[in-house]
């Protein structure tokens, strides 16, 4: 990448999160509190991508280190009553050790069987929460009381179940997803994942470590997954085993495609679109994942490069 | 059995006709759904949380069509304190995400007056504690023994239904004493069912009587026959208490498995609702006998107050649909909604209540009420209520199947229920 | 109850189960076979089939064999039409791309269960047996209809290997499966052959969803299990050959009734999935299959 | 007589065949010489429809195949023996064959009659095609492409990888196919495989035909082979 | 021009799929400095003996011997760092990047290697491209070049890594007869600084090139000389030719 399409990307990420920081001054109520969900989620999304976008890997189990970090910060909250940076802390680092050992095995696959063992693992992972119900509550799941979900800071009192606060956090970690691909994708590492994206065997001839390099990037994307999904349960208060279910590894992919993979910026725009939309047609059908079925063909089948990376193609060429 | 789609019944007449539309035709014409622009000023919101989808679907389903028939008769009575009533459903999926969310809706974007009819206790469970963040009374229309165990808010009633732990209580000495001390019991893989594990086995015990087994089967579960050998040749009394899409196939299941040499059978009706009794292959259940908060068939003894309430929410003295006779309601559960929504009023009057800045007075007004007297508006009988716990509490009802219905053969006073709780909402803030 | 009779009852089960499977997982590894699509809809056209026996049953008053007799042949027709439509539509025009066709029948997934929610409801609707008798042994009861699935899934196997051996179209297929290009070079056109194989799959999945609503309940959600289940065989028994996954269907119908009778049904499913994928990462073609040609 | 006018093909960006033209008459071989890559394989796939052209006109004896969909063109009677035989070598010997025998529903006989140049391979009739040696095999393709009775036989290497006594037997069904009237296109690498069976030489180089010759003046003026294969004789 | 310990050498090594012997035990040694070629008739297992030297399959059997050490077991990535670079027979690039981008990727991988703060990417960039005359298009699509160019960027990409042994598979394939002639030139100019192993049919290329061929059949080393012993061995002529 040019240095001036760099100062390009960076720019056109800075004023977008600038929009978002002024937004909630004007968002009715209920509209900041789906912008907070939305960009949990477009991290978590921003994390799917890292994976797909950049290195060409079809994960189907994305759920599962969503729902590791979800759980890894809110059982040490609600068990062990840790401190909430410190929960956070945990869930990176449990997310991070989990995809480095389901990514050092499922690598060993390619291609379809990359993307069916990847969906088992997290079918696993979604009976494992079920199984350990004394620590997870199975299918109830837990609530966070609202005393864990505050912590000192200084003479002040930061509670995290606060509406503004919750979006502003969301907003830093959205902004520090985005920056922290952003720098990656700057500098060699980048380079190296895209060069294995658009031709695996060449860049191994070229003297790189490919596996290292997907490990790597598996691993960077599992966290952020993972970091997303302790935002999700420290924010929100509640752990549920839905989150660790397929359809949550597959609205991932949804966002992603939506929004343009291999976009730094697609993942938000795929999670902005999509769940505005479902949250209107909820109110027409209960039936509205059928909706999503539909995109899903439709992207594949016309728009297989989504909505920024058409934008690219056509006319933005220094998009990352 | 539940069939909502019959041919046959587009002869009836259209009100009756357009009640048995199916779900598709609920969720996308519905005139309860109502956008925020198309409320009046003055009207009483009231978002209902449904089941539509999932596998709480069946209960759903008749929940809506009970509240929908008391919302219109509360606006016939002239609304509440002279406001029009105005209900709007959502679907939840029975998943408790998703029910979150819609709780979230209704408070923010939608911002009703109070939230009731949430069923099934994960949702419940995780949806009260938002509810209570965002300061709306949300009602349950659910047995979930949540509330007296202390685990939910200021916010949270239950007004309409006796929770799990009361009915197992009141039952226990009945069953110890009628039909056997030693028990197998099976029962739903999550929180629902432990809470009868928990309590039965509690319950029993002080009877002089003990669990031989615990048969937990997964929710998901789809065939049943290989968990029966686990049942010990030594039980009395087969305690079965099941939810979910395979019910019916449980209940199958259990009678090709025994056959005629069964022990005694006590079931939770929760194992049959929305089942119809009349199939060949439910022959065994002759004789055996069931929990119902609120007898299914109509009593010899029926009171007018049943009658009233069958024949608004269209539901015959089977408990099946009037439209429909194949259609069979969750008749021991509905009820509350309707009751729920009928204290709802009570306690909106008593606090004078005008709009959504009078939440607090509305809380306040539900923790001052104490008993229920059997009528119209709580047609399944008297129910006592406890102001600290938010817990209402009935009698319950002991029925055997003879000839293929359910016959009353046992009602439990009120107080055989009751139960002590350190729990007191009305000691955290409001 | 004795070792004995419990072993019985658990067999018994598991190879009730093993039938049901077995002509699932030999439509979904048709499918793959011929095509290389891995079809994450399977589960749905199983669905379908049970949906479609309900309304079958339900429309036809009068003896419940007659319902199922009905259903048994305009359901598979039905469903495979729906898929013969769907491949000319989507899977056709990806050119079948194996990461694209997954996505794309991830979507048909969902267009199917959705569409199913709003035609027929959330709810599950039983489906009355052709015949219903329980056998009596001494321990304990069987259902007769269930020993009839049984014998039905040996019946329908044993024509699925007469199709693909014996016949024209069997050998079509196979050759089709073995080399698509030289398939086309000798007047086969294997275009209309992938459109059929994936009706053919359909349809099977159609006919096991038959056979098991009088057992289990037709609901909109019921495609899951099987898809999950029939994936294990056929991965287990190896992508695309009919025999493993004949011998995988078994073994995991049995050992799933044999083992979730001694362990959580929770953990039971937890560690053969986990030892599923680890076969297919470490023996990529399967327990049962050959070296990749 | 088949006859290709000027085809131009391409694998994804890259051009395979350049205005490549031939002929083939009834009861000729036309042999097809070149190096590796240089558009041999290509141009019978493109005949075969599998790589289409994306310009170009094929017609056989005056009927035109050019826009016909890959497997309605064998049903005109082009049999072809694809390089390294691509038999379905889970299939046994005889459903191989019978393969053959749908593509224009030509009966037992045909089947009878492509046996008969071949009669090792009934004594593996029900044998899997895959266990068969690699003689057996090379016999099993052309046997397999001579079910459908072709009017044009194309062979690409058939002698790849044979030991001698083997190159001849096949070498000798050629020559009995030519004098039954088959047109015969013939891929080879290796001059020596077909200067004794060929009427017509055509080198290929880049995709195109370099140079187009009668069997004879090959015969006379070895230095065509000097230029074109890059090594002394 | 050659010394007396070989850069590169095997012994005995062997691979087999299932039954086919592709490389049946050859002994081969090349020098430093020189530029060799392997020639032989399809299928005599040329590509699968570069292959394993390159570490993009394993050996069954046998070892190869590096600059003194021992790679037989080493992955590709590994020898490749070592210095053993590898150009593909079919044109093997980044089709979606650029031209710079693509060379760029290789001397990434030379930066890695050399761990020096001082080394200029963009220079090295720069210079791999203009070696191959490639420094104009340097802003193209490499799917969008011309064909003859898109093998030079192969060549570029070989370069960019500075190897000890430059390994190239049949580089002219496909290329126009001017582009032969640029070619030739260019992999003299490699020449000076490292030792140049191809794969070639073309015998023009390789008779102006190479120092000694080594001819491969069957799997097994057929002959080894300068050009002019390889050209009048009648055994090659047999082998090539089977007149």
């Amino acid at each position: 990448m040019t240095a001036s399409a760099f100062r390009k990307n960076l720019t056109l990420t800075l004023l977008v999160l600038a929009a978002l920081l002024l937004l909630q001054f004007v968002l009715p109520e209920y509209y900041v509190l789906m912008a907070t969900r939305m960009m949990v989620l477009a991290v978590f999304t921003v994390g799917f991508n890292a994976l797909l976008g950049y290195v060409g890997l079809l994960s189907l189990g994305h759920a599962m280190f969503f729902a590791c970090g979800l759980y890894a910060a809110g059982l040490s909250v609600y068990h062990f009553g840790f401190s909430l940076p410190a929960a956070f802390g945990v869930s990176l680092i449990a997310s991070a050790a989990l995809s480095l050992v389901i990514g050092a095995i499922t690598l060993r696959t390619i291609r379809v069987s990359f993307m069916i063992v990847t969906l088992m693992f997290a079918q696993v992972g979604y009976l494992a929460v079920l199984y350990f119900a004394e620590w997870t509550n199975g299918q109830e799941g837990l609530s966070l009381p609202a005393s864990a979900r505050q912590m000192a800071l200084g003479p002040w009192t930061l509670n995290i179940a606060d509406a503004v606060t919750r979006y502003n956090i969301a907003l830093v970690l959205l902004a520090a997803s985005l920056g922290l691909l952003l720098f990656y994708l700057k500098g060699t590492r980048g380079r190296v994942a895209t060069a294995i994206r658009d031709n695996e065997g060449r860049t191994e001839m070229l003297g790189f470590n490919v596996f290292a390099a997907k490990l790597e990037m598996f691993v960077l994307s599992g966290t952020l997954s993972g970091a997303a999904g302790a935002a999700y349960g420290l924010l929100f208060g509640y752990l549920g085993a839905t989150f660790a279910s397929f359809q949550y590894s597959i609205e991932a992919l949804l966002f992603t495609l939506l929004g343009g993979a291999g976009t730094l910026l697609g993942p938000l725009i795929g999670v902005v679109l999509m769940v505005a939309m479902i949250d209107k047609l909820s109110e027409l059908t209960s039936a509205y994942f059928l909706v999503i079925g539909v995109i899903l063909i439709v992207l594949i089948l016309w728009f297989p490069k989504g909505i920024l990376g058409t934008i690219r193609e056509r006319w933005a060429p220094w998009l990352l | 059995m539940h069939s909502k789609y019959n041919p046959l019944s587009l002869s009836m007449q259209r009100r009756t006709a357009l009640k048995t539309l199916g779900g598709a035709a609920i969720a996308l014409t519905s005139p309860a759904v109502l956008r925020p622009g198309f409320a009046q000023d003055g009207t009483i919101k009231l978002g209902a949380p449904m089941h539509r989808t999932g596998i709480g679907a069946s209960y759903g389903r008749w929940y809506e069509r009970t509240a929908t028939a008391a919302v219109k008769l509360v606006n016939e009575m002239g609304g509440i304190n002279g406001r029009k009533v105005e209900m709007i459903v959502e679907d939840d999926g029975t998943d408790p995400k998703r029910g979150t969310e819609v709780v979230e809706k209704f408070a923010t974007q939608y911002k009703v007056d109070a939230i009731f009819g949430h069923l099934f206790s994960n949702v419940v469970a995780a949806a009260a504690p938002r509810a209570g963040e965002l300061k709306v009374p949300y009602f349950i229309c659910s047995e979930a023994s949540l509330l007296g165990a202390g685990k939910l808010n200021r916010y949270t009633f239950q007004p309409g239904i006796t929770d799990v732990r009361a009915q197992v209580q009141a039952m226990a000495p009945w069953i110890g004493s009628t039909i056997g001390k030693k028990v197998t019991m099976i029962f739903p893989d999550y929180n629902f069912g432990h809470d009868h594990r928990d309590f039965f086995t509690a319950a029993i015990k002080a009877q002089g009587g003990e669990v031989v087994a615990k048969i937990a089967v997964p929710p998901t579960e789809t065939s049943f026959t290989r968990y029966f050998p686990q049942i010990p040749p030594s039980t009395e009394v087969i305690y079965h208490v099941m939810v979910g899409p395979a019910v019916l196939t449980f209940v199958k299941e259990l009678g090709d498995y025994l056959g005629s040499k069964r022990p005694e059978i006590f079931g939770f009706i929760d194992s049959l609702e929305a089942v119809n009794f009349n199939t060949p292959q439910l022959g065994f259940l002759e004789g055996t006998y069931f929990w119902e908060a609120y007898p299914r068939y109509a009593q010899a003894n029926q009171t007018e107050f049943d009658k009233f309430f069958r024949e608004k929410v269209g539901v015959d003295a089977n408990g099946a649909s009037i439209a429909d006779p194949k259609d069979i309601s969750t008749y021991s559960h509905m009820f509350s909604c309707w009751e729920t929504l009928f204290v709802i009023k009570q306690a909106m009057e008593m606090a004078n209540y005008r709009g959504p800045e009078q939440k607090k007075d509305l809380v306040v007004a539900m923790e001052s009420m104490t008993s229920f007297a059997e009528g119209k508006e709580h047609p399944q009988g008297a129910k006592q209520f406890n102001g600290k716990t938010h817990q209402v509490f009935g009698s319950q009802n002991i029925s055997k199947v003879e000839g293929g219905k359910l016959k009353v053969v046992h009602r439990t006073k009120i107080e055989d229920g009751l139960y002590e709780s350190p729990t007191d909402y009305t000691k955290m803030d409001l | 109850m004795g070792l004995g009779p419990y072993l019985l009852l658990a067999t018994l089960e598991g190879l009730v189960q093993a039938a049901v499977l077995c002509i699932t997982a030999a439509g979904l590894s048709l499918v793959f076979g011929v095509m290389r699509v891995v079809n994450v809809a399977h589960g749905e056209f199983v669905m379908l089939g049970a949906v479609i026996a309900w309304y079958a049953a339900s429309l036809l008053t009068g003896h419940p064999a007659l319902g199922f007799v009905v259903a048994l042949i305009i359901s598979p027709l039905i469903v495979g039409a729906i898929a013969a439509l769907s491949e000319r539509l989507i899977l056709k025009r990806l050119d079948y791309n194996p990461e694209a066709t997954i996505v794309a029948t991830i979507g048909l997934l969902y267009i199917i269960q959705q569409s199913v929610l709003i035609l027929y409801g959330p709810d599950a609707r039983p489906v009355d047996p052709p015949f219903y008798y329980t056998i009596r042994l001494p321990w304990f009861g069987y259902s007769a209809y269930k020993l009839f699935v049984i014998g039905a899934a040996i019946l329908i196997m044993g024509l699925i290997w007469f199709v693909l051996q014996k016949t024209r179209a069997g050998l079509i297929m196979r050759a089709t499966q073995f080399d698509r290009e030289t398939a086309q070079a000798f007047g086969i056109p294997v275009d209309k052959v992938s459109a059929y194989v994936f009706a053919l799959g359909a349809g099977l999945a159609a006919i096991a969803g038959i056979l098991v609503v009088p057992i289990q309940q037709a609901h909109y959600l019921m495609g899951t299990d099987p898809l999950l289940l029939s994936f294990i065989v056929v991965i287990i028994g190896g992508l695309g050959s009919m025999s493993g996954t004949v011998v995988a269907a078994i073994l995991i119908g049995l050992s799933d009734g044999i083992l979730s009778m001694m362990f959580s049904p929770t953990l039971a499913k937890m560690v053969s999935t986990l030892l599923v994928a680890l076969v297919l990462v470490f023996r990529p073609n399967g327990l049962f299959g050959k070296a990749a040609r | 007589m088949l006859k290709i006018e000027d085809f131009d093909s391409y694998y994804g960006q890259s051009q395979a065949l350049r205005g490549f033209s031939i002929s083939v008459s009834p009861g000729e071989v036309l042999c097809l010489l070149g190096r590796n890559g240089a558009g041999k394989t290509t141009a019978l796939k493109s005949i075969m429809g599998i790589v289409p052209p994306k310009r170009g006109r094929i017609s056989l004896n005056g009927v035109d195949l050019t826009a016909l969909p890959p497997n309605r063109i064998p049903m005109h009677g082009i049999g072809y023996v694809p390089q390294g035989r691509r038999l379905f070598s889970e299939l046994t010997v005889r459903e191989n064959l019978e393969i053959g025998l749908m593509t224009r529903q030509t009966g037992a006989e045909a089947m009878e009659r492509a046996l008969s140049y071949f009669p090792a391979l009934r004594e593996r009739f029900h044998q899997r095609s895959g266990t068969l040696s690699g003689g057996e095999q090379s016999m099993l393709a052309m046997a397999r492409a001579l079910c459908i009775e072709p009017t044009i036989l194309m062979l690409d290497e058939p002698t790849e990888g044979l030991m001698p006594s083997m190159i001849a037997a096949i070498r000798d069904v050629v020559v009995k196919l030519r004098e039954e009237g088959v047109g015969i296109l013939l891929v080879e690498q290796r001059i020596d495989a077909v200067l004794p069976v060929a009427d017509r030489i055509a080198f290929m180089d880049h995709g195109e035909i370099k140079v187009e010759m009668e069997i004879d003046a090959v015969r006379a003026d070895t230095s065509i082979l000097k230029k074109y294969l890059g090594v002394g004789h | 021009m050659a010394s007396l310990i070989p850069l590169l050498s095997t012994k005995n090594v062997k691979r087999h799929f299932g039954g086919l012997k592709a490389v049946d035990g050859i002994d081969f040694a090349l020098y430093e400095g020189e530029i060799r070629a392997i020639i032989g008739p399809n299928g005599a297992g040329k590509t699968t003996f570069v292959s394993l030297l390159s570490g993009r399959t394993e050996v069954s059997e046998g070892t190869i011997t590096f600059a003194g050490e021992d790679v037989t077991r080493l992955p590709a990535y590994k020898r490749v760092q070592r210095g053993i670079a590898y150009t593909f027979q079919i044109t093997n690039i980044y089709p979606t990047k650029t031209a710079a981008e693509n060379v760029r990727i290789a001397v990434e991988s030379r930066a890695a290697r050399l761990r020096d703060a001082r080394f200029d990417r963009d220079t090295a960039t720069r210079a791999a491209l203009e070696a191959v005359g490639l420094a104009d298009r340097k802003e193209a699509l490499a799917g969008e070049l011309a064909y003859g160019h898109q093998r030079l960027l192969e060549v570029a990409m070989g370069l960019a890594l500075q190897p000890k042994l430059l390994i190239l598979d049949e580089p002219t394939q496909g290329l126009s007869d001017p582009e032969i002639e640029n070619f030739l030139a260019l992999v003299r100019q490699i020449a000076k600084s490292a030792t140049v192993l191809l794969i070639e049919h073309n015998m023009h290329v390789v008779m102006s090139l190479a120092d000694r061929i080594s001819v491969l059949t069957r799997g097994t080393l057929l002959a080894e000389g300068t050009p002019e012993e390889i050209r009048d061995n009648p055994d090659v002529q047999a082998a090539y030719l089977g007149a």
